[in-house]
């Protein structure tokens, strides 16, 4: 698989496993039959800070390192923050992943997303910029061979 | 380094060092082309026709009817691809299953793009054919009945004899892929109606490279790959010398031992499938659990994805897979588990370990005992399985 | 046993010894499956990639442009069926030679046989193929040109960018087997214009059974051996690792010595020629003088057939082949020799003297005393020289 | 090639290579194109006894090995003898030959019919069960596999 050693640890010592007992937000994508499954619960205080974040994957060795990784940009960010925490920053952090793994970032990303979204309907709250998440990215995938 | 348990032999083997040893020679000192005329190469001629009877005799088949290609790929490739062309007078319809190894799936759906008919028949959920699908699929213009002798993935040893004997019933030619199945098991091809029949010495502990295709004689195929006349003018490339010799050289190592490895392997292969089953929770066996190949084992463990697993196992220096090889990498789960009627997200939590006569009772026990934590652990992780713990306190 | 002289490299080579070395821990210790998960065989993947990229480069092409095969044959059959295949909407025609290697030439006569239009090329007396015959050849539905690099029996090396850029400008792609050129005479995919190319392993000094094919990134061809994903899913089968391995070794190594190989090889080669001209009568050398392999020298001997003169060489300890290593045993003469031009009674008569950096002035010598004495003892023995020396007489 | 040893004797060392001055009969079969000649000379006596038997052959190695036999095989011999040597008799007395040369016995004993032919036709005789020889035994040829 090739993995970064970034990404080995942080699937060997996943930061922020675990459940939040009522979320600010929590938001579940990815489905079984893709192979991956993200949750992510937020506890975000009154100054839109988040104080906590604990997340659940049903994954490869890509998805639980890249919801790791995705826990740990977000923790003590604002929302505003949270929400310019691209896929691409998961990425990065970890050293980069095997071409056919970059769709688990893009899920880690829309976890994210999703928790905030949660979050921003039950506190009836417009956060600019984020749009309603997709609950599957695998639409967007390509084959890793363009030209044929 | 710490420990080093390999069970992945099913994905290949290790070389045996005899077999490497027997092939050294032709490298550096026989190295001659077989089809040159002076002595010091065409001694090379004979030692092929040696090897070429070694498996031949392995399988009950004549010296002239073993054929080396690069692998069983290729030999899949072309007892389809040449079949379809030998027969096309007498017919475009081909019979094979859900659960082949995509060098014939991926083959068969090649050969429908070029307008041949394939029925892939169903397998019941031990991934077994039944014969009289086998037999309602034949249409007047049926040429060609393909089926797996054991299934890669799930270890299933499918009933060959019978479906070879409905295919000469019909006047039908019949093909296995075999490669996981000879000498892990025994194969006579006239006692089971066999026409064709693919392997590769990577999966009996010779070298990858090198496979054969047994084709009876009298089946009118051509070459797959054209140029000159070697393998009776039928394969055409320079013999891989080394490579027949380190498989010839498998073939008679693997056949001398053939009944006490798989009564060693089989006895293994149960203690591990009965202590896994009893010792972790929502686990299931794929495959039969008594037509099996010796040396398979498949579980699938409910709310897990594969390669977490395969990684963990592998931080344990256990080497397994999920799925086949070849596939993973890809997102899809395997087409053998869904065949075999298992819902996607269990699908995409299997586990395949394949022993060698080398595997020990100790292995299997760190085995076991690893898993147990790894399985615990990752289902901790495990969204689908924090949401069925919920439904269960709800019920 | 008496002298040993190995003068049919173009047949096949020694394996170096420190090829052999370089592979061997990849049969018994490092023999994991490249696509599987855990780290012991995924670092295999890896291996991989460095052979291809010391291939890649000698080429002056990408890492990925290069993909693992069986061998030149396979490599030539995939060129010619999968660009068949692949560009059918753009035309049903394609041009090659009269002198290709029959993986080329019989690929071409079956394709013919399922309805491809194909244009057999002539070639001069030196056997060259004129980049003008090439260009007037072009149709609207030509495809491809597949114009051998250098010719495997009499050395002639073709002018390949001169087709290249010719097939460039017609926007059509170009296919050379290079298998006796590549490591030989340097090779730049990007100068000459190649698109695509076979190579085998075992014309450098590696291992048999292993070759590739360089596809430039862009030409659509597909798999010829469906199955699983491996060479980026254009090339099914288990990788052989080992014969990776050796042909990745075997190019570094030829590579660094490329140009003083050539240099020494080619002044030993033309001292050879220059002493059997002068030395044996009615004797020609075939193919181009100056447009030649550095290894290659081939002679007619006119009253002489072949295979009397390899066997009495061989008597001496010296391995030569007449016409290629493929089709002895076959009755026909050198099709190679006849499209030069030459009588059948001839074509018959020649002999392939192929050298590697190992052949000494002293095995030249050797040989050609040898030659002189049993060209002139087949001579005494052949009823052509005998009806040759009466109607001299009666001059 | 797998020339048995008996072949490679006759190739090494072939019997009765040359010509006869004035033969009784000469014959030349083959040809050029196949890449066979084989040429019979034979020096017989008044009782229609083989005297001399001489040969040329431009051939393979089992075209030689076959020529050089098949005269030791009918020197001393009547004619009516000689004709009875077949190619098959020759093929024994080489302990056999690759399937593939299996027609350059044919050829020698085609060589040895010609001769004879020569004979009779220039001593006016008629031969019991000589048919005029063909010149080329190639059209009788088989594929070794029969089967495709
Ligand atoms: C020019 C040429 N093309 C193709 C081949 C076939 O290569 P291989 O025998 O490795 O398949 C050869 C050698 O045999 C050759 O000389
Ligand atoms: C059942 C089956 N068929 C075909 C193959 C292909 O064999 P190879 O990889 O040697 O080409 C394999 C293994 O990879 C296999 O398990």
């Amino acid at each position: 698989m090739a993995y970064s050693e970034k990404v080995m640890d942080h699937f060997e010592h996943p930061r922020n496993v675990g459940e939040i007992e009522n979320p600010s937000g929590v938001g579940t994508v990815g489905n079984a039959k893709c192979g991956d499954i993200m949750r992510i619960y937020l506890d975000i205080d009154d100054n839109q800070v988040i104080q906590d974040v604990k997340f659940k994957t049903f994954g490869c060795g890509a998805a639980v390192a890249t919801s790791s990784m995705a826990t740990e940009l977000v923790k003590g960010k604002t929302v505003e923050e949270a929400l310019g925490v691209t896929n691409k920053a998961v990425m990065e952090a970890l050293d980069g992943l095997p071409p056919v793994k970059v769709h688990c970032s893009l899920l880690a990303e829309e976890a994210i997303h999703a928790a905030l979204w949660d979050y921003a309907e039950k506190h009836n709250l417009k956060i600019e910029g984020l749009e309603k998440p997709k609950s599957d990215i695998h639409e967007d995938e390509e084959e890793e061979e363009e030209e044929y | 380094m710490g420990k080093f348990i390999y069970l992945d032999n099913a994905a290949t083997t290790k070389t045996d060092p005899k077999v490497v040893e027997a092939m050294l020679p032709y490298f550096t000192e026989n190295y001659g082309n077989p089809s040159s005329v002076y002595s010091f190469a065409a001694a090379n001629k004979e030692v092929e026709s040696e090897q070429r009877e070694i498996i031949a005799k392995s399988l009950g088949a004549k010296t002239n009817e073993i054929y080396f290609t690069a692998g069983g790929s290729e030999s899949d490739n072309w007892a389809l691809k040449a079949t379809v062309e030998a027969y096309a007078d007498k017919g475009n319809h081909i019979i094979t299953t859900k659960i082949e190894h995509h060098a014939i799936l991926h083959t068969a759906q090649y050969l429908e793009s070029k307008g041949i008919q394939v029925t892939y028949l169903d397998v019941d959920e031990n991934g077994l054919v039944d014969p009289e699908a086998v037999r309602a699929a034949i249409r007047p213009e049926t040429i060609l009945i393909s089926v797996m002798f054991a299934n890669n993935e799930i270890g299933t040893i499918e009933p060959i004899k019978e479906i070879g004997a409905i295919a000469k019933e019909n006047g039908i030619l019949f093909h296995t892929d075999a490669v996981q199945a000879y000498m892990h098991v025994p194969i006579d091809v006239e006692e089971l109606h066999i026409d064709m029949l693919s392997a590769s010495a990577h999966k009996f502990n010779g070298p990858k490279g090198i496979g054969f295709l047994y084709i009876r004689k009298g089946v009118k195929i051509r070459s797959f790959i054209h140029g000159g006349a070697q393998e009776r003018k039928r394969r055409a490339g320079t013999e891989n010398v080394p490579g027949i010799v380190g498989m010839g050289t498998a073939a008679k190592l693997a056949y001398a031992t053939l009944d006490e490895r798989a009564k060693y392997e089989s006895e293994l292969r149960d203690y591990l499938i009965d202590r896994v089953l009893k010792e972790i929770p929502y686990t299931r066996l794929n495959g039969d659990r008594v037509k099996r190949l010796p040396n398979n084992a498949n579980f699938s463990f409910r709310f897990i994805e594969g390669e977490s697993l395969l990684i963990m196992l592998d931080m344990k220096g256990i080497c397994t897979s999920s799925g086949s090889a070849c596939t993973s990498g890809s997102l899809d789960p395997s087409h053998v588990l869904l065949a075999i009627g298992l819902p996607h997200e269990i699908a995409h939590g299997s586990l395949r370990v394949s022993l060698s006569e080398e595997t020990t009772k100790e292995d299997i026990d760190y085995l076991v005992d690893e898993l147990k934590k790894i399985v615990a652990r990752i289902r901790e992780m495990s969204p689908l399985y924090e949401d069925f713990l919920k439904k269960e306190k709800v019920k």
